[in-house]
């Protein structure tokens, strides 16, 4: 094998996850990152509104408030002691992201500005809180490029357009990976004491999604491909305002800026499903509200959208309706100006994509598949896990959207994506390299690049019956349909047969393209791979669970069953077949309460 | 706002790039008058050497054309260099190209400011 | 190839069929013109400099001058040191003591008022230049 | 409605060492992205075609591309945007590895060579932020929605004749730096811009504004590090 490398630590994925973690493990011990995107090209990069922590700059705010809005955002199903520690952390590490360079946006006196998101309030008045640190509506991009120049800056090792196949487990360790490198098409072996999982998520498994093209579950597929489980599939959060068709993400922080949702009434509907908080309610009370107006055919046009009215005149108005006022005690009004100078990416979106633009039109939006709260099970030092007795495997970790600690539960709220990515991110690169230091590496076998090769000559010798195309169309519109806002068991049943179906089908996927360089027409195929054995993987969770909870909502059964249900999924994938545990949910402070915004 | 004073050193690059611009600046009326009236107003059936005589015997118009020999060839043969270096792209082939354009520039100045100075020497005619 | 014919290459092809906006066709222009006025100034400071050197020669070149070719080409010439004039203004006056209005607008109009200026000036000049060569070379206007 | 796409082709490991174009007559709608044709050629038409893409709606900078002569996001522009046949080629300037794909690593170093990461080691004894007035913060916000997609580089007459000059890009990244009140490297970016391969290679073509993506007004931040370098001051 002429394609052998050695580090201690090999991270796979160069978001903000995996940057985080190469800054802190690169200090101790030798470190490479692998990432099939260029780092700046991830999907980090795409976050919008902000990065949630209780700083208190312009209002009262503090860590209890922001753990609770958490946990119960999560509708409990979030571990309690990963959740308050995440919470804590959230305080310094925005703070040094501030002292890595990050431009935050600022308030009058020089501080960090903050602004407004769902789920996210005061535990006195229940009013929304200003918590959500951002830099304009590029929050996601500018954390992005601030670690990578700090990585640039600390000299740590990238190979770019590299995507890992296969992780090589020897005697129950991690041992290192197996990559593709893009350009070349030759693979390569990292051997490595620690690795690190920071692959991003999985939202390509739907067809109306604001997730990257590159969002095809690589991480979690990868290790459920060696025993390793994925745990809560079943939570995959969509988020209300997509816009119409494309999917493409418009920020919560529209509606934290006085942004309001109506249906073709011209109603502000969210009163009804949430009083308090209205608009600002978590994003799984949201998503559901909407199909639930649009079911009660109340539409735009009879269609399955809703508008989002940012105009400064709606804004005002409503803000006039709710009292809403500045910290100091002044009405709260916006110009057209000051949303442009908030929000000036939404707007461009708009403007490109729909012809529309937000100071003088509504918005059309649906809800998009966003965010996996599910995945691979990790504790709080970001170490894998198992099997339901969290057993640790040894040298390997997870980290950002790939990982479930977890944190977010049932439902993730706004900002605490961004804060979970550095949080964790730093913890796993800490551990990593703190674990590779004290051991050796692990012998690889001869045949470490066999499994790969294997994959890889499947598609290259395949029938070519089936297109991939035709497969990721056929999933991804059963999946929405049956797996997506609203769940029945027949429904969700149905996508599980067709899953199954698909992969019997997938075997036959051939290639035009029988070269090396840069073949990615091979590479979608196995991206494809990936998103079925997701895709399996989350039916299956969801089909098991009997209740509604957070963004799993069953019409068959409405509510959230405590009794039987407070406890996480895991998901293993043996011998062509998925089997369930389950481990519970650990509880410090918070018992659960009924979920009212 | 950045209060932050920073130090730089003008190097020749620096230095050229604000050349051009003053020099292009002072061309304007140079270079404008100098056409328009040789071009325009005189016409070139009108000049003959006599003409040319006649106009570089006063000190005046010797002095607006050596400032406008000076000012406008040099920049022509400096901005004619940036281009160069558009193609040539090592070190030693830029410097080479400089020297050349250098001496190309004091023969061909040279030649034009003797001309100027001595002025026309219709005798010989 | 070379390095230097790659560069070469990719520069025309760029040249010739990058579709660019305004800048694109400025930058273009501004070069050309300079460059074209250059090599006419060397020729210039050349052929003046025969009434030094070698007196006679000085009317056959003068002679050569007001052939109509080179008389058309010295109107093109008068746009060329007009239009690269202007031009050149307008980015000194940027880069010198305004470099915040190098956007978009500015740029879309600032060189589409250049060339329509520049014509506006060249216009007259090329009238009267027109008229002495059809006067002298054609005995037109009663010349 | 129907539009023909003409797509540049290159393949050495075939043996298509002479670029030529292919042409595909689709069906689509106006407001389709041409990311979303090529999508459609790639699945249905011709698999060995090759590009790069990710986020789908110009954020990532994955798939910048030259659309019918110019370099546009793929992503970012509609059918109805363009006149058909649309007409879709490699970035200029940098080597084509496989049809839309260019060989990214000499913008990647110029980006490098720049130090673009913040030079400031003091932190506030209280572990805070560091202050900075939101006037402080506005001076350089235009230049921090760079996403790197090489559009403006790759536009730039100065960088097809010289691939030695840094590139705008490089320079608004450094910009970026330079004018940001918390930073103390401006001196030694400033030096590093000051050279013949640096801002001087700049002939205010414009490309690159028209071209960004961001909309960052690139020109401007070249000609404010040009002037810096003059005056000594980041006012
Ligand atoms: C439109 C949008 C807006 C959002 N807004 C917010 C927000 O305002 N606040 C918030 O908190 N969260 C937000 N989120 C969520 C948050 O941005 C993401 O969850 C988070 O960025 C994920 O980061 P990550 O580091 O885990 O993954 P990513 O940043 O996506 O990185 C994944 C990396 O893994 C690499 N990779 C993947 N597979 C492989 C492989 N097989 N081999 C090698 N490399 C691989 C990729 O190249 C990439 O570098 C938003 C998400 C989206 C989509
Ligand atoms: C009439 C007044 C003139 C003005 C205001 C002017 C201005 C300028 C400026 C500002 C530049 C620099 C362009 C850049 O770096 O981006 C330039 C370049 C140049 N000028 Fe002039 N100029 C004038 C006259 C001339 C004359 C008379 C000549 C010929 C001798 C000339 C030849 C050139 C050349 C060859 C270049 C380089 C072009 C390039 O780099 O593309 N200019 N001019
Ligand atoms: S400045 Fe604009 S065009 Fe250039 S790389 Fe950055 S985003 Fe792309
Ligand atoms: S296109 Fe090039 S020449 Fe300057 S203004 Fe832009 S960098
Ligand atoms: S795919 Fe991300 S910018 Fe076009």
């Amino acid at each position: 094998m002429s394609n052998q490398h050695q580090y201690e630590v090999v991270i796979v994925g160069g978001g903000g996850a995996g940057l985080m973690a190469a800054l802190y493990a690169s200090r101790g011990a030798k470190t490479a990152v692998l990432s099939k995107l260029y780092p700046t090209r991830s999907h980090t990069g795409a976050a919008q509104g902000g990065i949630g922590a209780a700083l208190g700059n312009q209002e009262e705010d503090n860590t209890g408030w922001h753990t609770f809005d958490t946990v119960k955002g999560s509708d409990y199903l979030g571990d309690q002691d990963a959740i308050e520690f995440m919470c804590q952390e959230a305080i310094p590490v925005v703070y040094e992201l501030e002292h890595m360079g990050l431009p935050f946006s600022r308030a009058a006196d020089g501080r960090i500005a903050q602004r407004r998101f769902g789920g996210h309030t005061n535990n006195d008045t229940k009013q929304p809180v200003l918590r959500s640190c951002y830099a304009a509506d590029r929050t996601g991009h500018m954390i992005l490029q601030t670690l990578y120049q700090q990585c640039i800056k600390n000299e740590v090792t990238f190979y770019d357009e590299f995507q890992v196949l296969d992780l090589l487990v020897v005697n129950g360790s991690s041992a290192g990976v197996v990559a593709v490198e893009l350009a070349t098409g030759e693979l390569h072996t990292f051997h490595a004491k620690s690795v690190i999982f920071a692959t991003g998520g999985h939202g390509r498994v739907w067809e109306v999604t604001s997730n990257a093209y590159a969002y095809t579950g690589d991480g979690v597929a990868i290790t459920l491909r060696k025993g390793i489980p994925a745990e809560d599939m079943e939570f995959f959060q969509f988020h209300p305002t997509g816009i119409f068709k494309l999917g493409i993400l418009i920020t919560e922080g529209v509606r934290g800026e006085g942004g309001v949702l109506l249906n073709n009434d011209g109603e502000r509907f969210m009163e009804r499903y949430a009083p308090t908080v209205k608009d600002l309610a978590s994003r799984d009370v949201v998503s559901r509200s909407m199909y639930l107006e649009v079911r009660d055919g109340r539409g735009i046009n009879g269609k399955n959208y809703m508008n989002l009215d940012v105009r400064p005149e709606t804004v005002n108005k409503y803000a006039e309706s709710d009292g809403r006022v500045l910290p100091d005690g002044t009405p709260y009004r916006v110009t057209g100006d000051d949303i442009l100078e908030k929000l000036p990416d939404i707007i461009d979106f708009c403007r490109t994509y729909l012809g529309v633009d937000p100071l003088e039109q509504m918005m059309p939006v649906q809800p998009t598949a966003h965010y996996a709260m599910g995945g691979i099970p990790t504790n709080m030092a970001g170490e894998v896990l198992v099997d339901d007795k969290n057993t640790v495997m040894p040298g390997l970790y997870a980290a950002g959207e790939v990982a479930c600690v977890s944190v977010h539960g049932a439902n993730r709220l706004g900002t605490n994506s961004l804060l979970d990515l550095v949080v964790f991110g730093k913890q796993a690169g800490l551990r990593a390299a703190e674990f590779a230091q004290g051991s050796d590496f692990v012998s690889l076998p001869g045949d470490a690049e066999s499994y790969t090769h294997q994959q890889i000559d499947q598609f290259m010798n395949g029938s070519g019956k089936e297109e991939t195309a035709d497969l990721a169309k056929e999933m991804k519109s059963i999946m929405m349909e049956h797996v997506g806002v609203f769940r029945t068991e027949e429904g969700m049943t149905q996508a599980r047969e067709k899953i199954a179906e698909l992969k019997e089908r997938f075997k036959d996927v051939g290639l035009e393209d029988k070269g090396k360089v840069f073949n990615t027409e091979m590479l979608d195929a196995w991206e494809l791979g990936c998103l079925l054995d997701v895709a399996e993987v989350t039916a299956v969770s969801a089909v098991a669970r009997k209740e509604s909870r957070g963004a799993h909502a069953r019409e068959d059964f409405p509510k959230r069953d405590d009794d039987n249900w407070m406890k996480h999924t895991l998901a293993w994938m043996r011998d062509g077949k998925v089997d369930l545990g389950y481990k519970p949910v650990s509880v410090t402070k918070f018992e659960p309460q009924e979920r009212v915004y | 706002m950045n209060t932050q004073k920073v130090k730089t050193s003008k190097n020749i690059e620096a230095t050229a790039w604000r050349f051009m611009r003053l020099s292009g600046i002072l061309l304007i009326p140079l270079a404008w008058f100098h056409v328009l009236l040789q071009d325009v107003v005189v016409g070139v059936h009108e000049i003959d050497i006599d003409y040319v005589a006649v106009r570089l015997a006063n000190v005046g118009w010797q002095i607006f054309d050596i400032l406008l020999l000076t000012f406008a060839f040099a920049h022509g043969m400096n901005g004619l260099r940036q281009v160069v270096n558009d193609f040539v792209h090592t070190e030693k082939g830029q410097r080479r190209m400089a020297w050349l354009l250098l001496v190309i520039w004091l023969i061909v100045s040279a030649i034009g400011a003797v001309a100027v100075i001595a002025g026309a020497r219709p005798e010989l005619a | 190839m070379t390095p230097i014919l790659t560069s070469l290459r990719t520069t025309l092809t760029g040249y010739l069929r990058y579709r660019g906006r305004e800048g694109h066709y400025s930058f273009l222009m501004h070069r050309l013109t300079g460059l074209g006025t250059l090599l006419f100034l060397i020729i210039h400071i050349l052929d003046t400099a025969t009434v030094y050197f070698f007196p006679s020669l000085y009317e056959h070149a003068i002679a050569l001058y007001q052939s109509t070719p080179f008389m058309l080409g010295e109107i093109g010439l008068v746009f060329a040191v007009i239009y690269h004039g202007v031009n050149g203004l307008r980015i000194s006056v940027l880069d010198l003591r305004l470099p915040e209005k190098w956007t978009i607008a500015t740029q879309r109009g600032g060189v589409r008022m250049t060339f329509i200026l520049s014509t506006l000036m060249w216009l007259p000049a090329a009238g009267v230049m027109m008229y002495n060569m059809l006067q002298h070379n054609y005995g037109m206007f009663g010349g | 409605m129907q539009v023909t796409l003409r797509i540049f082709r290159y393949n050495p490991e075939i043996g298509r060492t002479k670029p030529t174009f292919d042409s595909y007559n689709l069906e689509v709608e106006p407001t389709d992205r041409i990311l979303d044709l090529m999508e459609e050629v790639k699945a249905y038409h011709d698999g060995t075609l090759s590009f790069r893409r990710s986020c789908a709606h110009g954020v990532c900078g994955s798939d910048a591309m030259r659309i019918n002569g110019s370099n546009k996001l793929a992503c970012k522009v509609l059918v109805q945007d363009v006149s058909s046949p649309i007409t879709l080629e490699p970035l200029l300037g940098l080597r084509v590895i496989k049809d839309l794909i260019v060989d990214m690593e000499p913008f990647m170093e110029s980006y490098r060579s720049i130090l673009p990461y913040m030079v400031n080691d003091d932190i506030p004894e209280d572990g805070k932020e560091r202050l900075q007035s939101p006037e402080e913060r506005a001076r350089f916000d235009d230049t921090t929605k760079c996403i790197l997609c090489a559009a403006c580089t790759t536009s730039c007459p100065s960088f097809w004749s010289n691939g030695e000059y840094v590139g705008p890009a490089a320079i608004v990244n450094a910009h970026r730096f330079i004018f940001d009140s918390r930073d103390k490297a401006a001196s030694e970016r400033l030096e590093i811009l000051n050279q013949r391969k640096g801002v001087w290679a700049c002939r205010t073509a414009f490309n690159c504004t028209e071209a960004c993506p961001r909309e960052i007004h690139v020109t401007q931040a070249i000609a404010e590090v040009k002037r810096a370098v003059f005056s000594g001051s980041l006012e």
